[in-house]
């Protein structure tokens, strides 16, 4: 179910601005790729474009091209629509779907979009869906409780479950741990390394000590300066990034001299 | 629960008559009450009938019977000579109409003074108070009429009515017949001059009046009770105002010359009132069609006038709208106006 | 900085500060010199609550001195301005309530005089004199405003659904914006002349009837619909959206299945509100729907009687007894407070029970 | 969404339309161009029947009586204004200090509860205001102006005879001032609870008191706000037909006393008394009122986006 | 006028919910002392306490001391007031007055106790505090200009400007850099720095490496789990705290092994 994702030569504009400029990436699918940078660096902005989530953002736009699995999203007469079923998002806050119960969550990808299932068929996909996010214990009593009554940390799994829910097979990440407790976090990572063997994950984290500890691949982004845009720096295995980086800037930012 | 039907309310509905249908009229506001209770008492009679009266005001009135939208109307004049003239009224087969004066109603002229039931005043004294030319209770112009009354030194306000009324044309019609030096201006339903306090319909001048230390004014005498009241000087005496009084103003007013038999116009000359009676009064008027397009209308509106002008039906609106019954006399002119209606 | 007077050793307790509890002493000592003064100046006239509104408010004159003079000399000046304006921005309140509760007390007591069953029953159709009741009035204002209603919601939703989400930043819903703002303003008399025009010229002059009626309250609600349902979509969270769409959700699903049901408590809360706010319109139902004596249910013809109307009329047109035609009056206006009274509540309830718990705070 | 990206990117793809969407976008431009065409309507119509007013002969006109319009209207167009400006300069402070009670002053939870009660305010009818003013408020005000007028007679607005009735310009300014509190104080209470607290917090950390906090933070953030509630209200008691129909003694006149029985009046006022009785061009006429009532709550509104937009360059907004 | 501060077995409360419990700490004078710890651990609601800005949030409420030079902040008759111009605060995001001029927002403070302030001494003051916040050379010639104007770094210093026009004798800064970008952080860093010659300068970061470069003690907070109480685990000189901590919590947290 896991894609590889290449992108070539890709800029990103907020209407005039160039936030993020020249990236180009290979992203090898069944592993977890960590984005790390300094605030404002263009992470968000970037990985937003690997589902075309950035057109949600008026005046965002990109030149250049990302190909899942060899085929460009930016293509004409590509559904931006089918490309976000195909590759998933998780992002900073969970955001559980308020008016809907656990279970109503969970099946939101596959009922928002009209598809008729049998009964049967969705109560087992929620338990497989939250079963693969690791919640199934924690709520299997009580699926028909609105979503927005779980603790923050199960809320995230709640969102990674109905991600997983419609079967994409790339997850993208923005700080899913970064609104969460130490534990819910450790919860996360756990589950993480765990989906890389289904899914294509790229994580976006501010948290260096997380990329360390679940990517398997790093790519550095970095900013020149305020107003300036944001670009790729380094991108390699993660121990090598962490150890051995090529660049200056790089080593900079991992041992903490700045950012 | 009255509705939908009549029939269905208290058990005394006497027999069925063979009258059927609705007529639909506007026009004088004057006649609400009377004619809310004019309506009640025929749609029990008649169960079958129903009969839409709205106040709409005399003008929309008229241009509604002209424009055929209402069967007849209510009216606080004839029409005038030129406008019959003219013709064109829709709901009639031909321009001959009837008009009948049946609802005849004293407007008092009242005040509110500590400790002052009534007083005495002409018209002269009447018209300066309300042209702002007399301007405190204790003016001798007053006080000359009124011998062993204590008048206050207390600023006068009339009050008068800011919508435009049959009850103040009446009013203004009055003080330019019997005063015209002191009241220059024309008859006018709205207020001509820009002085005093302006109330909205009847009532709001008598809630004026009754707060208002100091306050004249004049308003449907319905209305008027409680209030100090003016005797209003005719010939030599002071008359106050009464239904008799003024039901003798109208009987001794001409016809206005040169109209149909049935369209009973009268040129109510307030200057000429005879001794003892009452010299402001409204004469508002039904007015309907000879012949209908519609005869089952014809013979409805018929049947209503009748009523109407049945000491029944005068008794009916003198208990609900507090007006003067018109005199036998004058129902034998209106009776024999309504017989030259056509009915089915 | 140099001029900073405040020396740092005493920076802390500074002057010292009032008693918690002296404030309160203060005012209601206040209010007794205050009662006192009138009860005494009052002697023998009979207490109009005018004097007890004017108690009321020397009261508060009183405290207001008082706090600042004594702040001014045990605390600091500026302490003292901040009490004063304390003061101040509470009486604004109080003063507010006074008229709330007079005009509370006129309606209730006026018009329980003819707040009975029959009031609730009855017509004026045959009536003269005492007696009768409003059920057609009450009928007529049910039927028009729920038309209202049925226009103003899908134009009103529908519209806030263009501005929130497809008209960012366009020319055409900026525009649309303003007029909305400018239709606020509209008097209501003016959508009653503009509706009564309208019929004016395509049906005959004079026309008068029920969905005219509805007509102009409609210009009258929509723009409180736009504004109301536009404030409540806007704060549905930006992060549902795009959960929605990270989904594979297309736009026009995502704000039917997702954004409508978030807001929809809020909606319906404005919606009643904007009901309780054109129920009570009376100078446009005048003009476009008239008044009858009997109960009409036909929308598309004759006239119609409401609430508002019929308690204008009863107390314009009184007959005689002239006390049954304003009893009749301020019993509508009583019936047309607790409605829009009830309205309000079910909406706030509304809004608070069934609105969504969203996500985090 | 795939519609608002009008990229120029090369690479972007012009996307794929389903038919929901255009379906349920277009109608929700329609029900926003409705909204366009209803006010061009309004504005057309009232036009129209407007038109015969001005040019046909006034002798012959109902209501004019021989008069030209604009000097029958003047008056109005006076009264108008002037009621309304009186209501929102003694409105506004209150509306502001209620908003500020209500929003920093008192208890969270009892919040709540006091913003309910100023919005029953607004729940009641304009006709039930009409009747409690004509009954209770106008009687309550008479001993009142009676010490005006003997106290600051000399001042011009309170010479003259004091109505008996108390049914004046002021007594219906004050009436207004009370019926536009609550869309005041909901605006004004809105904005100031989205102060944000980022700079609240700034205010008290420097050792402001809450009022300084108040003028530092809330005050000036809510400015834009604050005139745009005031100008909310204004438009509301402009257009008030009721309450000033049944509280106030309508003569018409161009005066700036407040006490007396002789009063102005407004053109809501006067359309609502003369309609009645209206007929032929008298109709137009009071439409033709209308119209310039129209434009002068148009130009009101239009008066508040300019003041709002004057110094956004310091405005709270972003 | 820099100033000690003890703080004896201090209890915060949210309402009902006790967010921080007993800590005990002494900061010394002149100098940066850091808090660190994992997100929800209670480092701002600790901070919020030191200058009584807690009490702007409805329901919070301490129990304990905290002594400011000897004198408790929570004595009766002590108004808050006064000890918050004593003990100024910079907060995470960066919060000029958007309705005030770059100088205006500067005076904002001392404006407030000192109306009549002539303009030659205001303008010494608004030059001294600016160069004070190292924002004076890129200002100077705008200083009548809209504070919000500036980029996010400038701001955050023309908010250290305006706390220290006050010349409190403590500074709490919390997370002052986390919204700003390497370059605007590296400034704020520097300035620090420089501040605690004048101020005692308490200081929270997410970043441990921040924590290590500009503080001279560090005091590591720790939460047992969602809903329990924030602690102070340990408090020490920054380099022991990261090389050699005696508790094993912060040596996993400094390390990297979670959170
Ligand atoms: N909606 C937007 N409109 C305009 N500019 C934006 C928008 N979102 C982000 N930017 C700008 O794009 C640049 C990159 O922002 P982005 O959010 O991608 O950074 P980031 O690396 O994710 O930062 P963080 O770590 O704080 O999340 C920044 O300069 C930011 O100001
Ligand atoms: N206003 C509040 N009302 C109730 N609880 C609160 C409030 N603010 C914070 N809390 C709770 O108090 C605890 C400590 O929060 P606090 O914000 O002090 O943590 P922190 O260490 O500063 O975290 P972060 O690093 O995310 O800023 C948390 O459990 C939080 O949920
Ligand atoms: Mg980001
Ligand atoms: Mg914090
Ligand atoms: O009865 P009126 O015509 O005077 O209203």
């Amino acid at each position: 179910m896991s894609k590889s994702i290449e992108v070539n030569d890709l800029n990103v504009y907020y209407g005039d601005f160039l936030a993020v400029e020249g990236v180009s990436i290979d992203i090898r699918p069944n592993t977890v790729t960590a984005f790390i940078g300094p605030s404002g660096c263009g992470k968000s902005t970037f990985l937003r474009t690997l589902n075309r989530m950035h057109e949600v953002i008026p005046g965002a736009r990109v030149e250049g091209e990302v190909l899942v699995d060899g085929r460009n999203l930016y293509a004409p007469n590509v559904d931006p629509v089918l490309v976000r079923r195909q590759v998933g998002m998780v992002f900073q806050r969970p955001n559980p779907f308020p008016t809907m119960s656990i279970k109503e969550n969970v099946l939101a990808g596959v009922k928002l979009n009209n598809k008729k299932m049998s009964k049967s068929d969705q109560d087992d996909l929620v338990e497989r869906s939250l079963t693969g996010a690791n919640l199934w214990n924690e709520v299997k009593d009580r699926l028909d409780k609105p979503g927005s009554g779980l603790s923050g940390g199960q809320q995230q799994r709640l969102c990674i479950a109905r991600a997983i829910a419609v079967s994409p097979e790339v997850i993208l990440m923005d700080e899913p741990c970064s609104a969460l407790d130490p534990i819910s976090t450790y919860a996360i990572e756990e589950l993480i390394g765990e989906l890389k063997n289904d899914y294509t994950v790229v994580i976006v984290t501010h948290n260096m000590q997380q990329a360390s500890r679940v990517s398997d691949r790093t790519a550095f982004f970095n900013i020149a300066g305020t107003g300036k845009p944001g670009r790729l720096i380094e991108y390699d295995d993660t121990a090598t990034i962490f150890t051995t980086p090529s660049v200056q800037a790089t080593e900079d930012y991992v041992s903490g001299r700045f950012g | 629960a009255n509705e939908p039907a009549p029939s269905d309310s208290e058990g005394s509905a006497p027999a069925e008559t063979a009258l059927t249908g609705t007529i639909e009229a506007t026009g004088a506001s004057s006649q609400e009450a009377a004619q809310a209770a004019w309506v009640a008492a025929f749609q029990q009679a008649n169960t079958g009938t129903t009969v839409n009266y709205t106040s709409t005001g005399s003008g929309p009135g008229r241009e509604n019977f002209i424009s055929g939208a209402s069967n007849f109307i209510g009216s606080d004049r004839a029409y005038t000579a030129d406008e019959l003239a003219a013709g064109g009224f829709g709901a009639c087969v031909s321009d001959d109409i009837v008009e009948i004066p049946v609802y005849i109603s004293p407007v008092a002229v009242a005040f509110n003074l500590d400790g002052i039931d009534s007083l005495n005043l002409d018209g002269e004294t009447i018209a300066k108070i309300f042209a702002g030319d007399i301007t405190n209770w204790n003016d001798p112009a007053i006080a000359s009429q009124n011998d062993g009354v204590a008048l206050p030194d207390q600023a006068i306000v009339p009050v008068h009515r800011a919508e435009a009324s049959g009850t103040q044309e009446t009013f203004t019609t009055y003080l330019n017949a019997v005063a015209p030096d002191a009241w220059t201006e024309e008859p006018s339903d709205v207020w001509p001059l820009e002085s005093g306090e302006a109330a909205e319909g009847t009532s709001g001048v008598v809630a004026a009046i009754s707060e208002g230390v100091g306050y004249i004014g004049f308003a449907d005498a319905s209305q008027a009770e409680g209030l100090g009241q003016v005797s209003i000087k005719v010939g030599d005496e002071y008359v106050p105002y009464s239904a008799e009084a003024a039901s003798a103003l109208v009987a001794a007013s001409p016809l206005e010359e040169g109209r149909s038999a049935h369209d009973l116009a009268f040129a109510v000359d307030p200057a000429a009132a005879p001794a003892g009676s009452y010299p402001i009064a409204l004469v508002s008027y039904l007015i309907g069609c000879v012949e209908y397009d519609d005869a089952e209308v014809g013979s409805l509106v018929k049947a209503y006038f009748q009523y109407v002008a049945s000491a029944q039906g005068q008794d009916d609106a003198a208990a609900a709208a507090g007006n003067a019954p018109i005199s036998e006399d004058l129902r034998t002119k209106v009776n024999a106006a309504i017989d030259a209606m056509v009915a089915e | 900085m140099t001029a900073i007077a405040a020396p740092s050793a005493s920076a802390t307790t500074g002057s010292g500060r009032l008693p918690r509890r002296m404030p309160w002493m203060l005012l209601i000592a206040s209010f007794a010199i205050s009662a006192v003064v009138f009860a005494v100046a009052n002697l023998g006239a009979d207490p109009a609550d005018f004097n007890i509104a004017l108690a009321v408010v020397v009261g508060m004159l009183i405290y207001m001195v008082l706090i600042f003079a004594i702040s001014s000399i045990a605390e600091s000046r500026r302490r003292a301005v901040d009490r004063l304006m304390t003061a101040l921005v509470s009486a604004a309140f109080v003063l507010a309530l006074l008229p709330l509760i007079s005009l509370l007390y006129t309606v209730v007591i006026n018009g329980l005089a003819r707040f009975d069953t029959e009031f609730f029953t009855f017509s004026m159709r045959n009536i003269v004199g005492a007696g009768g009741g409003a059920i057609h009035a009450l009928w007529g204002t049910v039927l028009i405003t729920l038309g209202a209603t049925v226009i103003s919601v899908p134009i009103g939703l529908m519209t806030s659904i263009y501005l929130v989400e497809y008209g960012q930043g366009r020319k055409l819903a900026r525009g649309i914006t303003f007029l909305v703002d400018v239709m606020t303003g509209i008097p209501s008399i003016v959508a009653g002349l503009f509706i009564y025009s309208v019929f004016a010229l395509l049906v005959a002059p004079g026309t008068r009837i029920g969905v005219m009626g509805s007509l102009s309250l409609s210009v009258l609600m929509i723009p409180v619909v736009v504004r109301g349902s536009e404030e409540l979509l806007r704060i549905v969270p930006n992060e549902l959206r795009e959960a929605a769409y990270a989904l594979g959700v297309p736009k026009w699903l995502t704000i039917l299945r997702v954004v409508l049901p978030t807001s929809i408590a809020g909606i319906t809360t404005s919606v009643m509100l904007a009901v309780a706010r054109v129920i009570g319109e009376t100078a446009p139902l005048l003009l476009t729907v008239g008044m009858v004596q009997g109960m009409n249910l036909n929308m598309f013809s004759g006239q119609m009687a409401t609430l508002p109307v019929f308690s204008y009329m009863q107390s314009k047109y009184p007959g005689v007894p002239p006390d049954a035609y304003l009893d009749r009056a301020w019993a509508a206006a009583l019936a047309l407070i607790l409605i829009v009274m009830v309205l309000n509540l079910i909406a706030r309830w509304v809004a608070k029970v069934f609105a969504p718990k969203t996500a985090g705070r | 969404m795939t519609t608002t990206t009008t990229g120029t990117g090369r690479t972007h793809a012009k996307a794929v339309q389903r038919p929901g969407d255009r379906i349920f976008s277009g109608t929700a431009l329609g029900a926003g161009i409705i909204i366009l065409v209803t006010l061009a309507a309004v504005a057309v119509f009232l036009f129209v029947q407007s038109i015969p007013v001005l040019t046909e002969d006034p002798a012959q006109n109902q209501i004019l009586k021989g008069e030209s319009f604009l000097s029958w209207v003047w008056p109005f167009v006076f009264g108008t204004l002037w009621s309304s400006a009186i209501a929102l300069v003694v409105a506004a402070p209150i509306a502001i200090g209620i908003a500020l009670f209500i929003s920093h002053y008192a208890p969270r939870r009892l919040a709540g509860v006091l913003g309910y009660i100023i919005d029953l305010l607004a729940a009641v009818p304009s006709v039930v205001f009409g009747m409690w003013g004509a009954l209770t408020f106008a009687p309550m005000l008479v001993p009142f102006y009676k010490w005006l007028n003997e106290n600051l007679g000399w001042i011009p607005m309170f010479s003259g005879t004091p109505s008996g009735t108390g049914k004046t310009i002021l007594t219906a300014a004050l009436v207004l001032a009370v019926m536009i509190l609550p869309i005041m104080t909901a605006i004004c209470r809105e904005v100031f609870l989205q102060t944000p607290k980022l700079h609240e917090e700034a205010a008290l950390a420097l050792g402001a008191t809450r009022w300084e906090m108040i003028r530092m933070a809330v005050l000036p953030f809510a400015r834009s706000g604050i005139v745009s509630g005031a100008m909310l209200g204004l438009g509301r008691a402009l257009g008030e037909t009721m309450a000033v129909t049944l509280v106030l003694s309508p003569l018409g006149l161009v005066t700036f006393n407040l006490l007396n029985p002789e009063n102005p009046t407004t053109i809501p006022a006067i359309i609502a008394l003369r309609f009645p009785e209206a007929h032929g061009n008298g109709v137009n006429t009071l439409i033709a009122a209308g119209l310039v009532l129209f434009i002068v709550t148009f130009a009101v509104n239009f008066l508040a986006r300019w003041i709002v937009s004057r110094r956004a360059e310091f405005s709270g907004a972003n």
